[in-house]
């Protein structure tokens, strides 16, 4: 707890627990609607026209409307489904969501739970969204929603191997599965970012490939676990309508929505931290601090999401077995190259 | 528009807005309308045009939706053949409320051009569902769209869903007596 | 090849099959058949190699008043000649041979002549309806055609 | 990833059930409102049963109730994307029963719009196919310049979309003086977004991955369906009625015919067919540019509209290359001011039923691309 300035501060256990849960859900509602007015507005610069425009100034307030809209929207359970887990799926994916915040530091001072395993416990917690996928697919009762289900679930536990390869990579290099200790053993200038080989001296130029490689493969894998384009084939609007979410409506589609911006942050937190540092500053000491390390996570987080909805816009997307050609022959055998290399330099450093 | 227009409303003193919920819901439901678009002929050609980005219909605050679940309002726009017309009864009940309908183009207002030896052709969608703005044209240009559009904003704007409510109660209880 | 050079080889090999040959301007010259035998003249037609009609430009229906009929055009790619073949059938009895094992595009032109006219094209795989509901009633293109009250409910006349 | 050629599976020890989906009439990605009823297995589409008919119009009873001149707009309302193209068979046949001959000056101005509308409807018959591989964005750059070439209409006829332009004898408005250097600007500006277009999304690995060696469709596979247009191309034949029966003035101009090579996969496949309209705009930018040089500044186009149009007893059938394949009219007439018959060949229909025989074994992804690559426009399927 002693990476907690909350904890610090008030010194108080209840209150002090409830304001370190509140703060990241309070960040997610907040962060759920710049990145839903991102979108439309990233997608309307990329095509050339202005996006939403009539709600407040450049239409700023967007988001807010549709969440007073969802609010209000009748809640429709179709009476073929199976009730219990149709309902119960878009929360069980929000918690998921949610739930991978607990172990995000968004700097210095603010870990929610600083807990050894974190790294692990992210991972594990990542995978909680197929869970809310599938129920809500198969409860659905629908076919469009079955076949997004299925595809979802082969394409995130295929994603997972070359994701938790690369993992290791890093905690092996890093030596820890704490968060917070990966992040402060690439402190320094940028170039101890792991992205280019971590700490150590010049002949560690030899392993920088393997890490670029394993950082791309690594972006790859968790644009397929949140289901953007090009591998947003369980809701792959030109073939099965809707996918999973085909049924849902009102304030349980809104869950989805959420969850699925939600699990977008997570991914870009989990590149910042392995990759690029977590909230290290790129120029050493220089602006560094709490504060400003908040600010340095958060700008690389965001950077990561705007990649993903940037991608979003450019590419068309890929069918369900180039998806698993891709992952199993390509991504995996090329993540273990990258993991030997890196765990070699790990041992001989 | 909307929330912030309202400055000169009675509940306004002094730079303070001040509205009632029903304003707030009105507002929201107005400025965020996803769409399920019934692209059915011609006048469907003119609804892409008029969502690709020359006329950018999504400064509305609109999104598409493919699924009618997820829609806000219905956008008929073409013709409706007899052949087509459950089908769209189907999607409008598939709905969630509260849902509009805009019925685009004179085929779908009152059966166009084939009104007269049309024997499969459907003489106007609202024969089997309500619509709440007709936009006449074979085809309506663009701009005709986006004049529709601002037409339905302005009417879910001024919806009383609490005095409806009040009033739906008031028939209740009168039918239960 | 003219169309009156294909009206001879023809009326040389099928004989009174072949009823007549037209040919006034403005209008395209035609050939008029027999039904009986219209399916082993196409695929005569289709397969004779200085003839080789290897595509169904379009199968038309035609309602006469007193007669109904089926009109084949017919376009050789290697060719580049046409023809134009005629068939009128009596409306008591709208059968002909189906030409949809030699073009396939037939399929779905002979499925429309049933709709729309109600010619039976004997030995087709799958004759039902294909622009109307597959419970539509009467056949709309006929002259004497006229418009249902009611479908499923709803009102059709304007 | 692209030594996959196509799926097949031994089921034969697995017992397993097959998933009948309706795919449409309401479907984001069937261009209207085509139902196809889909048998998979798995994501394998073992079966594919096209329902056509959701909006059915009743052109030809409309046809045999309006005079001549009156069916033209519901011509234009078959194909709605390319109007100006529709028309001009229609008006060929009839100026050819009538022996009408249309002044010079009117020739070249077809030639132009029907070119031009060539190149609007390859736009969106490219975008639609982009879209449905799940790339919005060339869609809206493609619409972006459709709005030229719809403005220019929009200047000579009064509509976007819909243009009832051209009557037997002529065209219903001469031409604005800056018209041809309108033209060029289009042909300038088409270019340009084609260029970025390839770039974008035709050579796009995913979108090579996604569409070559998929619903590879034969040529006399083609020819037995009486396929037309883009999707006989496509296959490698050369099959063009501008060039093989020059109707209109088109034995003046130079362009060559675009056929599909297989370069990144099969003879045939998606991707062939829709290079072959990439390349075709083109090609129509070529005509056009000749035809704006050649056309004369001068003439009467009203000159040889007849008053009233009384067509001799007799019929006819006149084709076009439209956009999508040979549209051709089969008229038939009792000598009155009505019709008795016109009979379309209505290419859309025509080339879609060649879908259930290129979509087995393919997955229900590529399905989507199959029928996007065959470019088939409802209004004219139904009619």
């Amino acid at each position: 707890m002693e990476h907690n300035f909350i904890y610090n501060l008030i010194n108080s256990d209840i209150v002090a627990i409830i304001a370190i849960i509140l703060l990241p859900l309070i960040f997610v509602l907040i962060y759920a609607l710049i990145a839903i007015l991102g979108e439309l507005k990233i997608a309307s610069f990329v095509q050339e026209r202005l996006g939403p425009m009539r709600t407040g100034p450049w239409g700023i307030i967007q988001p807010v409307a549709e969440v007073v809209k969802l609010i209000q929207k009748e809640d429709i359970t179709p009476a073929a489904a199976d009730k219990k887990l149709f309902n119960l799926a878009p929360y069980i994916m929000f918690v998921g969501a949610f739930a991978a915040f607990a172990v995000i530091p968004f700097g210095p001072a603010f870990v929610p739970a600083d807990i050894n395993l974190g790294l692990f416990y992210l991972f594990a917690v990542g995978a909680f969204a197929i869970i809310g996928i599938v129920m809500g697919g198969w409860a659905s009762n629908n076919k469009y929603s079955l076949l997004g289900a299925m595809r979802s679930a082969a394409q995130i536990i295929s994603y997972e191997i070359p994701a938790g390869v690369a993992l290791l990579a890093i905690a092996s290099l890093a030596g820890s599965l704490n968060l917070n200790e990966i992040i402060e053993s690439q402190s320094g200038w940028f170039w101890n970012w792991y992205l280019f080989g971590g700490d150590g001296p010049i002949w560690k130029i030899f392993v920088i490939p393997f890490t670029l490689i394993l950082f791309i493969i690594f972006l790859v894998s968790t644009l397929a676990e949140t289901n953007r384009t090009p591998f947003d084939i369980p809701e792959g609007e030109s073939e099965i309508v809707a996918g999973y979410h085909t049924e849902y409506s009102g304030i349980k589609f809104a869950m989805f929505f959420f969850a699925e911006y939600a699990n977008m942050f997570v991914v870009s937190a989990l590149i910042t931290i392995l990759f690029l540092g977590g909230w290290n500053s790129p120029f050493g000491d220089f602006m560094s601090g709490p504060i400003w390390g908040a600010f340095w996570f958060i700008l690389k987080a965001f950077f990561f999401v705007f990649v993903q909805i940037w991608l979003r816009w450019t590419l068309p997307r890929l069918r369900v077995d180039q998806l698993m050609y891709m992952g199993w022959k390509v991504l995996v055998p090329f993540s273990f190259v990258c993991f030997f290399a890196i765990a070699f330099w790990a041992m001989v450093k | 528009m909307g929330l912030l227009d309202r400055l000169d409303n009675p509940y306004n003193f002094g730079g303070i807005i001040l509205g009632t919920l029903e304003d707030l819901l009105n507002w929201g439901r107005s400025k965020s309308d996803w769409y399920l678009h019934f692209g059915l002929a011609c006048c469907a050609i003119e609804f892409m045009a008029a969502n690709a980005s020359h006329f950018d219909f999504m400064r509305f605050g609109t999104i598409p939706r493919a699924s009618p679940r997820q829609a806000d309002f219905m956008i008929v726009s073409g013709t409706v053949t007899l052949k087509m017309a459950e089908r769209i009864v189907r999607l409008y009940e598939q709905m969630a409320d509260p849902k509009y309908v805009l019925s685009m183009g004179s085929c779908a207002n009152c059966g166009g051009p084939y009104w007269e030896h049309g024997y499969h052709v459907l003489k106007g969608v609202d024969r089997i569902i309500p619509v709440d703005v007709y936009i006449p044209g074979c085809p309506p240009r663009p701009e005709a769209f986006l004049e529709g559009m601002i037409l339905l904003q302005s009417k879910i704007n001024k919806q009383e869903i609490f005095k409806k409510r009040k009033r739906l109660e008031e028939e209740m209880k009168n039918m239960n007596q | 090849m003219t169309q009156q050079e294909i009206y001879n080889i023809l009326k040389e090999k099928f004989g009174d099959e072949i009823i007549e040959f037209s040919h006034e301007l403005p209008s395209d010259p035609y050939i008029v058949a027999n039904r009986s035998k219209i399916d082993e003249i196409c695929l005569f037609l289709r397969d004779e190699e200085n003839l080789n009609f290897d595509y169904l430009v379009i199968l038309s229906g035609m309602d006469y008043i007193e007669k109904l009929g089926v009109v084949y055009h017919l376009y050789s790619i290697k060719h580049k000649h046409r023809l134009t073949i005629k068939v009128f059938l009596s409306k008591d009895d709208p059968h002909i041979p189906t030409v949809e094992k030699i073009w396939r595009s037939a399929d779905w032109h002979e499925r429309e002549a049933w709709d729309m006219y109600g010619i039976i094209f004997d030995g087709h795989h799958n004759l039902i309806r294909i622009l109307c509901p597959y419970d539509w009633e009467g056949f709309p293109l006929r002259k004497d055609y006229k418009t249902p009250e009611e479908y499923h409910g709803i009102k059709v006349p304007y | 990833m692209s030594e996959r050629r196509k799926i097949e599976f031994d089921y034969s020890g697995v017992d397993t059930d097959r998933m009948r989906v309706n795919v449409g009439p309401q479907h984001p990605s069937t261009h209207g409102v085509l139902r196809l009823e889909v048998e998979l297995e798995g994501e394998i589409v073992t079966e594919v049963v096209p329902h056509i008919g959701y909006l059915h119009r009743c052109f030809e009873k409309h046809a045999e109730a309006m005079t001549y001149p009156q069916v033209i707009p519901y011509i234009d309302r078959m194909d709605y994307i390319s109007s100006m193209n529709n028309e001009w068979p229609y008006v060929i046949a009839i100026e050819e029963m009538c022996g009408i001959k249309v002044p010079e000056k009117v020739e070249y101005i077809r030639v132009i719009c029907a070119e031009l509308n060539r190149i609007a409807n390859h736009q969106i018959a490219v975008a639609t196919f982009g879209l449905d591989a799940g790339a919005f964005t060339p869609f809206l750059y493609l619409f972006r310049d459709r709005e030229w070439i719809l403005n220019l209409f929009e200047r000579i006829s009064g509509g976007r979309l819909l243009y009832n332009y051209f009557c037997v004898g002529g065209v219903r408005g001469d031409v604005y003086p800056t018209f041809k250097e309108d033209c060029l600007d289009i042909v300038r500006q088409v270019r340009a977004t084609n260029k970025e277009i390839m770039d974008l999304l035709i050579y796009n690995h995913i979108f090579v991955e996604r569409t070559a060696n998929i619903g590879i469709l034969p040529v006399d596979v083609a020819i037995n369906y009486g396929c037309s247009g883009p999707v006989l191309r496509g296959s490698g034949f050369p099959y063009d009625l501008r060039r093989s029966e020059p109707y209109s003035i088109y034995d003046r101009f130079d362009f060559d015919v675009q056929v599909g090579k297989g370069e990144v996969g099969t003879v045939g496949d998606c991707w062939d067919r829709n290079i072959v309209r990439m390349r075709e705009m083109e090609e129509s930018c070529k005509i056009i540019e000749q035809a704006v040089a050649q056309m004369p500044d001068t003439g009467d186009v009203f000159e040889a509209i007849p008053k009233k149009i009384r067509v001799p007893k007799g019929e006819i059938y006149r084709a076009a290359e439209n956009p999508k394949g040979e549209l051709g009219f089969y008229i038939v007439s009792d000598g009155g001011q009505k019709p008795f018959r016109v009979r379309p060949r209505a290419t859309s229909f025509i080339n879609l039923s060649v879908l259930p025989e290129i979509s087995k074994g393919y997955m229900l992804a590529d399905l989507i691309l199959i029928l996007g690559s065959i470019d088939i426009v409802l209004g004219e399927v139904d009619r």
